[in-house]
């Protein structure tokens, strides 16, 4: 649909916040502490981070928590009792201020969770969710959106897009979705009448570094290069680049139990750490960690496209902000770019 | 909630059979009737079984689709669930959630001979075709099966192979590793592969299908490649480390091959264009 | 560094080492681990004060190790850790050189550990003000304040195991966390699983941590773990008088004192 | 309501305290019946994760005893169990497990009336600090729905 464009006052978005907010439904936004800024549940709109560029962690939390019960038992006298859990338990969730290359990952997310099976507990909670975008007018050295499709104003993903009109301005709200237009209803006094308004005069100036196809079509004939074993000569194999992914999906099986209860959960796992895919007899076919770093850039660049016809990069920077050991992945892609076959 | 793809089926283990050291076979039944009716499955696929307050654990269904009612499955003690699943006593309940992955193309072997060559634990997803291609006896030419195991006492389902040694529409050929045997053994003594070279199997319109230790396939194909077997007619599986079983979890992966979606049954020509990560 | 750069080079050019590792410049402000293989690769090397992490979680890598023998820079934290790491075993003379880089920004190279060692025990390992700070405001709250502190502040903890991953400390290649017969450790990040980790590695480096911080700076969300370590250092020093890396003394939690504390038995 | 019943894991060494705990049944004096035991080789066996288990599992109250010092079975095994202990209580202290439901204690193979004692004390001192609310919460809460609030 073509989208409705509104204006939003600078004084308006907390009212708007107070009314999102309100009626079985919670506002999840980012939230700084010890200088780290990830999302969850604001009561006060004080409370909301404004100062960062990219969230440490991204926003994938809210539609596939990182610890996340998918069913319950019980034993009794009779026997087992198995519970799955009902799709009502989930709150209804305002996903506020986050990036358009977040949003644009919740698709690839959710084209991971859709292929061939459909994952009902996942599409369940994203399902809840409302994405409230705000575009970028910042950026650093980690962003390459633009490289992979993105851009700091994209829409893709968005319920509604708000890119404020310079640095103390106004918003332009772009209403994207029919999830957005439930938003308007809330409260349309809050949405101006817009003009004509030049979005891209003020977002960010994020450069073209590659383009994904070009990336795509060396990892074909990469597979067995040696460049692997140079890159990831300093990765010190721990979970952090995935963690803070907003498209890494790996997960883990694990039943959580007290005594005659318990529950069996799925939670966030890594192809980075060593024992991913190790075998009960002691075989383990990604054995050392030139492997393990090859299929998480393989799986994004091309595994990934050919399986389900996405990429699974948003190019928001955060595996290379968080890495401890300072793997860059754009460094290493682009030297991927530009390697001898 | 719906269609939760994680909610195993209820099963009751039914009968508990002690193949062989640290292996049993599981006879499950479905706790609710019309789980049991919905239920289908073909040769070759796995499940996802699960102890609760445990965990889940990946392996083949064992017995043949066309014996409705109940599945089978054979596993070794040696991990967490493996080792919990053990101490289960008949009429324990446990979880199971499958059928996946991809099957045998029984269909298309239609009035082919079959030569089954398997080692030790490995006879299990082989014996699931196994029986499925005795039940459909007439469909086939000669059936072959070379089984292999470290010593006697480690050959699994050991009634069956005096079953299947009894039928005269079945060629079985059993071995034990050299230093295995008992003092009344009859069968062959030497390793699977140097067996199949003295057996000597014809691969005139014939399907192999080879299931064993690593080592042992390493060295079977080569063997089968000299008695003229395709590549497109040796067939195989795969076992990686898996926790959802349906393409998500992101860990069996073989370069862009799923094995819990596109496998685990491969076939020679298959395996040789995947990288080498398995 | 023009001094290192060029011994480095002279190292890898005589085959006395295969690998030397250092710091380089990495993206952003931030400094990255450097393998220096062939000698050109020696001149990406530096040294400033941007240089933390903490290297020698390297040299107990299987990637790394394999290569041959390694030279490493040192600043005095990595230099305890080896000292730490040699007498467990892990390293030793005929695997590593160290180049060793004093808190006065000088590059002294070692004939062996056994001067590595004197060289760290001209230094004392002290809690800096900062932290005694922030855990004599600990130490004032009642228990049950430090409870709620410490879920809390453990709570963002999502398991990616970047601590452990830092740490020169936990080359085990099979850790704890990861056994599963029985089950030590839940697997998944909830309040529980998050407490007992952190409780286990706190313990499992009572005696051996050497206070480089590496846990801390790693941690992408920031969790001030390294309050753990440095409680048990302190704890070290006021029961057993004290904790230095040493090569052939016994390991703190590996040995005893007839006389050791026991007002708390019954 | 019924009056709490503090549940207390012991876990003992089987030369000295062990047997100590059998004397204090062959000789017939009566104690707290709140206390199941865990009997190791020697307390050098456990581990402080057996300990924080415990609590994982329900208990209001830990009890760790073994032999007095120089008369370990294994020469010097309480000794290294009495330096983690040292590390042990203060890492819980400082993170804020309730220290005074940990008790340490000696009890060799004629103290049978010790063993009593430490019990009877014990369970009155957990009765008094009620049940273990503040971990069980932490232990059983069920996983979180969606993320941090």
């Amino acid at each position: 649909m073509k989208s409705d464009r509104r204006l939003v006052r600078k004084g308006s978005l907390e009212k708007l916040f107070e009314v999102l907010k309100g009626d079985n439904r919670q506002v999840y936004a980012p939230f700084s502490r010890n200088g780290r800024t990830s999302y969850r549940k604001i009561e006060k709109f004080s409370d909301i981070a404004t100062d960062y560029i990219q969230t440490t962690q991204s926003s994938k939390e809210v539609s596939f928590p990182r610890t996340e019960k998918i069913l319950d038992y019980s034993k009794n006298a009779d026997g087992m009792s198995v519970k799955g859990i009902e799709p009502d338990q989930i709150p209804q969730i305002m996903l506020w201020g986050i990036r358009p290359c977040d949003a644009m990952g919740i698709g690839e997310l959710s084209s991971i969770f859709n292929w061939d099976y459909k994952d009902e507990i996942y599409n369940n909670r994203l399902s809840k969710v409302t994405v409230l975008g705000f575009s970028c007018s910042k950026t650093d050295e980690y962003c390459f959106c633009t490289s992979v499709g993105g851009n700091p104003g994209n829409t893709e993903g968005s319920d509604i897009l708000f890119t404020q009109l310079g640095g103390n301005g106004d918003y332009l709200a772009e209403i994207l979705t029919e999830k957005g237009e439930k938003v308007i209803a809330l409260s349309p006094e809050l949405f101006e009448a817009a003009g004509d308004i030049e979005k891209e005069k003020f977002l960010a100036d994020v450069p073209v570094k590659f383009s994904h196809k070009e990336i795509y079509g060396k990892l074909e004939k990469f597979f067995d290069s040696e460049e692997w074993v140079g890159q990831s000569l300093r990765c010190i194999g721990c979970g952090a680049c995935a963690y803070v992914c907003p498209t890494c999906a790996c997960f883990d099986i694990q039943d959580d139990s007290h005594g005659k209860l318990g529950s069996r959960v799925r939670c966030w796992d890594s192809c980075g750490f060593s024992l991913f895919t190790l075998h009960t007899s002691g075989h383990n076919p990604r054995n050392v960690q030139s492997a393990r770093w090859r299929q998480r850039i393989m799986h994004k660049f091309s595994y990934m496209p050919e399986r389900l016809s996405v990429y699974g990069c948003t190019g928001c920077g955060r595996c290379s902000r968080a890495c401890p050991a300072d793997m860059n992945i754009l460094e290493h892609l682009t030297s991927i770019k530009e390697a001898a076959l | 909630m719906t269609n939760n793809l994680y909610m195993p089926y209820q099963m009751k283990v039914e009968r508990i059979t002690y193949e062989a050291p640290g292996v049993k076979t599981f006879m499950l039944r479905f706790v609710n009737e019309d789980d049991q009716n919905k239920f289908d499955f073909r040769a070759g696929q796995f499940g996802e079984y699960s102890v609760y307050g445990v965990g889940e654990s990946t392996f083949c269904i064992a017995s043949s689709p066309t014996r409705k009612g109940y599945i089978e499955c054979t596993f070794r003690q040696t991990g967490k669930v493996t080792n919990a699943l053990s101490d289960c006593e008949e009429g324990s309940i446990i979880g199971f959630r499958g059928p996946y992955g991809n099957t045998f193309p029984l269909d298309e072997w239609k009035g082919k001979s079959l030569l089954f060559i398997a080692g030790g634990i490995a006879l299990p997803p082989m014996r699931c075709v196994i029986w499925n291609a005795l039940d459909l006896r007439d469909n086939f030419k000669d059936i072959t099966i070379i089984y292999g195991a470290r010593s006697t006492k480690d050959l699994v389902y050991k009634h069956e192979l005096q079953d299947w040694g009894s039928r005269p529409d079945v060629k079985l050929i059993t071995t034990v590793d050299p230093g295995g045997e008992s003092p009344d053994w009859k069968g062959e003594i030497g390793f699977v592969p140097t067996i199949v070279e003295k057996v000597a199997p014809s691969s005139k319109d014939t399907i192999a299908i080879v299931c064993g230790p690593p080592v042992m396939i390493k060295y079977t194909f080569p063997v089968l490649a000299k008695l003229g077997f395709s590549d497109e007619n040796i067939f195989t599986t795969l076992e990686n480390r898996m926790k959802c079983g349906f393409g998500k979890c992101g860990r069996c992966n073989v370069g862009k091959v799923y094995v819990c979606k596109d496998g685990p049954v491969f076939t020679l020509a298959q395996l040789n264009k995947l990288p080498d990560e398995y | 560094m023009d001094e290192l750069i060029k011994r480095a080079k002279e190292l890898l050019e005589a085959g006395t080492v295969k690998v030397v590792i250092g710091y380089e410049n990495g993206s952003a402000d931030k400094t990255r681990a450097l393998f220096a293989i062939e000698p050109k690769d020696a001149d990406k090397l530096i040294f400033d004060s941007r240089c933390v992490m903490n290297l020698a979680t390297y040299i107990t890598k299987a990637e790394v190790k394999g290569k041959g023998k390694m030279a490493i820079t040192a600043t005095l934290p990595v230099m305890r850790a080896i000292i730490q790491l040699a007498s467990e075993f892990q390293v030793n003379d005929s695997n590593l050189l160290v180049l060793g880089i004093t808190p006065e920004s000088k590059m002294i190279e070692f004939k062996d550990l056994a001067e590595v060692e004197a060289f760290v025990h001209k230094y004392t390992i002290e809690i800096e003000a900062k932290y005694s700070e922030k855990l004599e405001k600990l130490d004032k709250m009642t228990p049950s304040e430090r409870w709620s502190f410490w879920i809390e502040e453990l709570s963002p903890c999502f398991k990616c195991y970047a601590c452990r991953a830092a740490c020169p400390m936990c080359y085990c290649h099979k850790c704890t966390v990861e056994f599963n017969q029985p089950q030590w450790i839940p697997v998944p990040s909830h309040d529980l699983g998050n407490l007992e980790w952190h409780m286990m590695r706190a313990i499992h480096l009572a005696g051996r941590c050497i206070d480089c911080d590496a846990c801390y700076n790693a941690c992408p969300l920031g969790i001030p773990l390294n309050l753990l370590t440095k409680r048990m250092l302190i704890d070290a020093k006021e029961h057993f008088g004290g904790y230095q890396p040493s090569i052939k003394a016994d390991h703190l939690m590996s040995t005893y004192k007839p006389d050791d504390k026991d007002n708390f038995i019954m | 309501m019924a009056e709490f019943e503090p549940k207390i894991v012991a876990f003992v060494c089987n030369w000295c305290t062990y047997a100590g705990a059998d004397l204090t049944g062959t000789s017939r004096i009566k104690y707290a019946s709140n206390v199941r035991i865990v009997r190791f080789p020697c307390t050098g066996r456990i581990d402080y994760m057996l300990l924080v288990k415990a609590f994982d599992e329900g208990a209001d109250g830990i009890i760790v005893s073994g032999c007095h010092p120089n008369d370990c079975h294994y020469t010097s095994g309480n000794f290294h169990a009495r330096r983690r202990w040292i590390m042990f209580r203060s890492l819980c202290d400082f993170i804020g497990i309730d220290i005074r439901r940990i008790k340490f204690s000696w009890v060799s193979a004629a103290e049978g009336a010790k063993w009593a004692d430490i019990v009877n004390s014990t369970v009155a001192a957990i009765r008094e600090l009620g049940p273990y609310e503040e971990y069980q919460k932490v232990a059983k809460k069920p996983v979180k729905e969606v993320i941090n609030g």
